[in-house]
């Protein structure tokens, strides 16, 4: 348990310090690298919640896919990286009272609630449990997101595209 | 499984990994290196390295004694942060993948680092971060070549990520698991490549686009831009970059070793031997095509992957997912 | 199971140090001397002409983009490979409505020029 | 030891960087790294509840693979937007995309 407790505040200081790169680097580039890391250490704690198979599924679309595309959009746009040219605008300070009163709004209310303790194990093993709900009662779900996909190809070609 | 105290098992680890990482730089790095030199001499009857150690056996160790005392130079315009870390990301990529790769088995149970059970889909998980060390490199060094091979690469390695990860789906099926010792459990009577030929054809092709090597090396072309996405690094870092290419591509050998000719399983000989045996069969595969065929364009390349490969494993699997669960 | 992820955690940890090794011996024992060119951008023995910062081609966003929503495709049928055998016929037919909508869409990028390199 | 909160503690910390990026960036494609840091803050506490609270269903972790099929496509459709709108007004600056002003 002592294990548990260093990897989870290990994890929380990696994702929040990238978390913080990504927010506040003045290099687009640099902020979309940093969130590589921010992304893995959440992937860590989906690992430390027992969410294996969902661990798998961030490194592989996030990191390896989002990220990628990112990178892709801001070399495309950003000759130099956006050095040149301020990267926030003037609501700084509001913005920073904003985000403190959300966050914590949402702290209070995390240490506030007594939360309820459900009964059950968690499945084992992750991807067996969620195939099986997928083509159980979550079929409808799993179909639609094909839809989702589809509409998102369409959608995204048509913007995309160059139009001759 | 019995438990023992914590130490043990942080020991265990550390062991485990300085073994595996001393292993692949060994045998991939190095081995593969003097090999691919010499199999590239033999196919155009030349002679290869030969003066270094017995036969030339030395030549890769002497050329890292002399990158380990090269300068390493950091370009005036690069961005050092990303320029530095980017050689850390590759190579450690491409390493992570060995942990899920059985390489032999004995009384006690198969010989693994650790057999994860999300097994095949960490493996493509864990390679394509590589993606990301590439584009780090290639944006990084702020040199032309470096960014344009970046870019290449990264267009060409997702687009042949998506037919890997459907092979990857069909054997999980016939498999019933996505752990690499389940898979190669289940082809104790049956190889899979006897039963899925055309998976193994999609994986061995798309294997090789996915570490950049001829005939689909249009990333590193070195007619054209000098050596791609590590143009500008020098010394130790080049070699680094090496091991990261080295390392994969010896990795994805084993994946296809794990997944189609039953891993370490073979009659009379140790395991371990039977593994290393069918590693090296298909090492040697890919170092033959790479000094036989020519290049591919980007445009013959990326569609290679879209038209081509893309649907045939779809159907692939429609068809093996027909046969499996609907005639069985 | 934990267990196994603390393993793989002291991979990556002692596998990166294992990687920096290297760089800190060629810190350490490497020769050092500096001219003026020496830390130039390489390019073919050319001073270089402006910076590689500058744009590319949208054609490279199109392919990463059909390859994310491709990705996704084949994360819902993880799951669905490890159980389709023991769920029989089932899994078949929603497996094959699953793709055939996907197909639409490759055929849609493909009808569309966006796997064209131009 | 590692309760519920402690997750729920540092997801609402995430979540506030991520917002702080969308009000304070003038770039369009840092906005949306923010949402991506938001999204993930939403990911912890779905998959810490599944964990926590309700430990016999899977569903706080199909929410989450769900959301991040949603935050792939936002991610395409979205960047491909900023690729057309860069394409027309040479800008991925929010602020001077202001052609739409009355």
């Amino acid at each position: 348990m002592v294990g548990e407790a260093l990897a989870f505040y290990l994890l929380a200081a990696i994702t929040l310090a990238s978390g913080i790169v990504v927010v506040t680097s003045p290099n687009l580039v640099h902020s979309a690298v940093a969130l590589v890391p921010a992304l893995l250490g959440v992937t860590g704690l989906y690992i430390l919640l027992n969410a294996e198979f969902l661990a798998g599924v961030q490194v592989l679309i996030y990191a390896g896919g989002i990220t990628v595309l990112i990178l892709f959009v801001i070399m495309l746009t950003e000759g130099a990286t956006g050095l040149r040219v301020p990267q926030r605008n003037e609501q700084g300070p509001i913005g920073a009272a904003v985000a403190g009163a959300a966050a914590a709004v949402l702290i209070a209310v995390a240490t506030r609630t007594p939360w309820a303790h459900g009964a059950g194990v968690l499945p084992s093993y992750t991807p067996g449990a969620i195939g099986e709900s997928f083509l159980g009662p979550n079929l409808l779900l799993f179909e639609g997101t094909s839809v989702v996909l589809l509409v998102t190809l369409v959608g995204a070609i048509l913007i995309a595209r160059k139009e001759d | 499984m019995d438990v023992m105290p914590w130490y043990v098992e942080v020991l265990r680890a550390i062991v485990g990994t300085i073994i595996i990482f001393s292993a692949v730089a060994i045998v991939t790095a190095m081995l593969g290196v003097l090999l691919e030199r010499r199999i590239s001499a033999w196919i155009q009857s030349r002679i290869g390295p030969v003066h270094v150690g017995p036969r030339g056996l030395l030549q890769t160790v002497a050329n890292t004694v002399k990158l380990l005392q090269k300068e390493y130079i950091l370009p005036r315009n690069a961005d050092a942060v990303i320029f530095s870390s980017a050689v850390i990301v590759v190579p450690l990529a491409a390493l992570l993948d060995y942990v899920v790769l059985p390489f032999g088995t004995t009384r006690a149970g198969p010989l693994i680092y650790r057999d994860l059970n999300i097994g095949v889909l960490y493996f493509a998980a864990t390679s394509s971060l590589i993606v990301v060390g590439i584009l780090m490199a290639g944006w990084g060094s702020n040199n032309k070549y470096a960014l344009l091979g970046g870019l290449r690469s990264a267009a060409q390695m997702v687009s042949y990520e998506i037919p890997i990860g459907l092979v990857l789906i069909t054997i999980a099926m016939l498999a019933g698991s996505l752990s690499t010792v389940t898979i190669v459990n289940a082809q104790t009577h049956l190889w899979f490549i006897v039963s899925q030929p055309v998976s193994f054809v999609i994986f061995f092709v798309a294997a090789i686009a996915e570490v950049n090597r001829a005939p689909f090396d249009l990333v590193e072309a070195e007619s054209e831009l000098v050596a791609g996405y590590f143009s500008e690094y020098t010394g130790m870092r080049f070699a680094l970059f090496q091991l990261g290419e080295y390392g994969e591509m010896f990795a994805m050998a084993a994946l296809a070793v794990t997944l189609f000719f039953g891993g370490w399983q073979g009659p009379v000989l140790p395991s371990v031997v039977w593994f290393l045996i069918k590693l090296y069969v298909l090492v040697f595969v890919f170092m033959w095509v790479r000094w036989t065929y020519p290049r591919f364009r980007i445009d013959q390349l990326l569609n290679f992957s879209w038209k081509i490969l893309i649907p045939v494993a779809l159907a692939n699997l429609v068809v093996t997912a027909f046969f499996v669960i609907v005639v069985h | 199971m934990l267990l196994d992820w603390g393993y793989v955690a002291i991979f990556a940890l002692v596998g990166a140090g294992m990687v920096s090794m290297p760089l800190a011996i060629i810190a350490l024992i490497s020769p050092r001397s500096s001219y003026p060119h020496k830390r130039e951008t390489y390019e073919s023995g050319m001073a270089p002409i402006g910076e590689a910062w500058s744009q590319f081609n949208v054609r490279y966003y199109l392919f990463s983009l059909i390859f994310v929503v491709f990705d996704v495709e084949i994360i819902y049928l993880y799951p669905w490979a490890v159980v389709a055998r023991s769920l029989g016929a089932p899994a078949f037919y929603s497996i094959v409505v699953f793709l055939a909508v996907l197909v639409l869409g490759l055929a849609y990028a493909w009808r569309k020029g966006a796997l064209e390199w131009t | 030891m590692i309760t519920l909160t402690h997750y729920l503690v540092l997801s609402a910390l995430l979540f506030g960087l991520g917002l702080y990026a969308v009000l304070t960036r003038r770039n369009s494609v840092a906005m949306l790294m923010g949402i991506e840091l938001m999204l993930n803050a939403a990911n912890i506490n779905l998959v810490a509840f599944n964990k926590y609270a309700a430990p016999g269903a899977m569903q706080g972790q199909i929410f989450a693979l769900i959301v991040i099929t949603i935050a792939a496509c936002e991610a395409a459709v979205g960047l491909a937007l900023i690729l057309a709108a860069y394409r027309r007004f040479e800008t991925t600056y929010v602020d001077e995309l202001d052609t739409m002003k009355g």
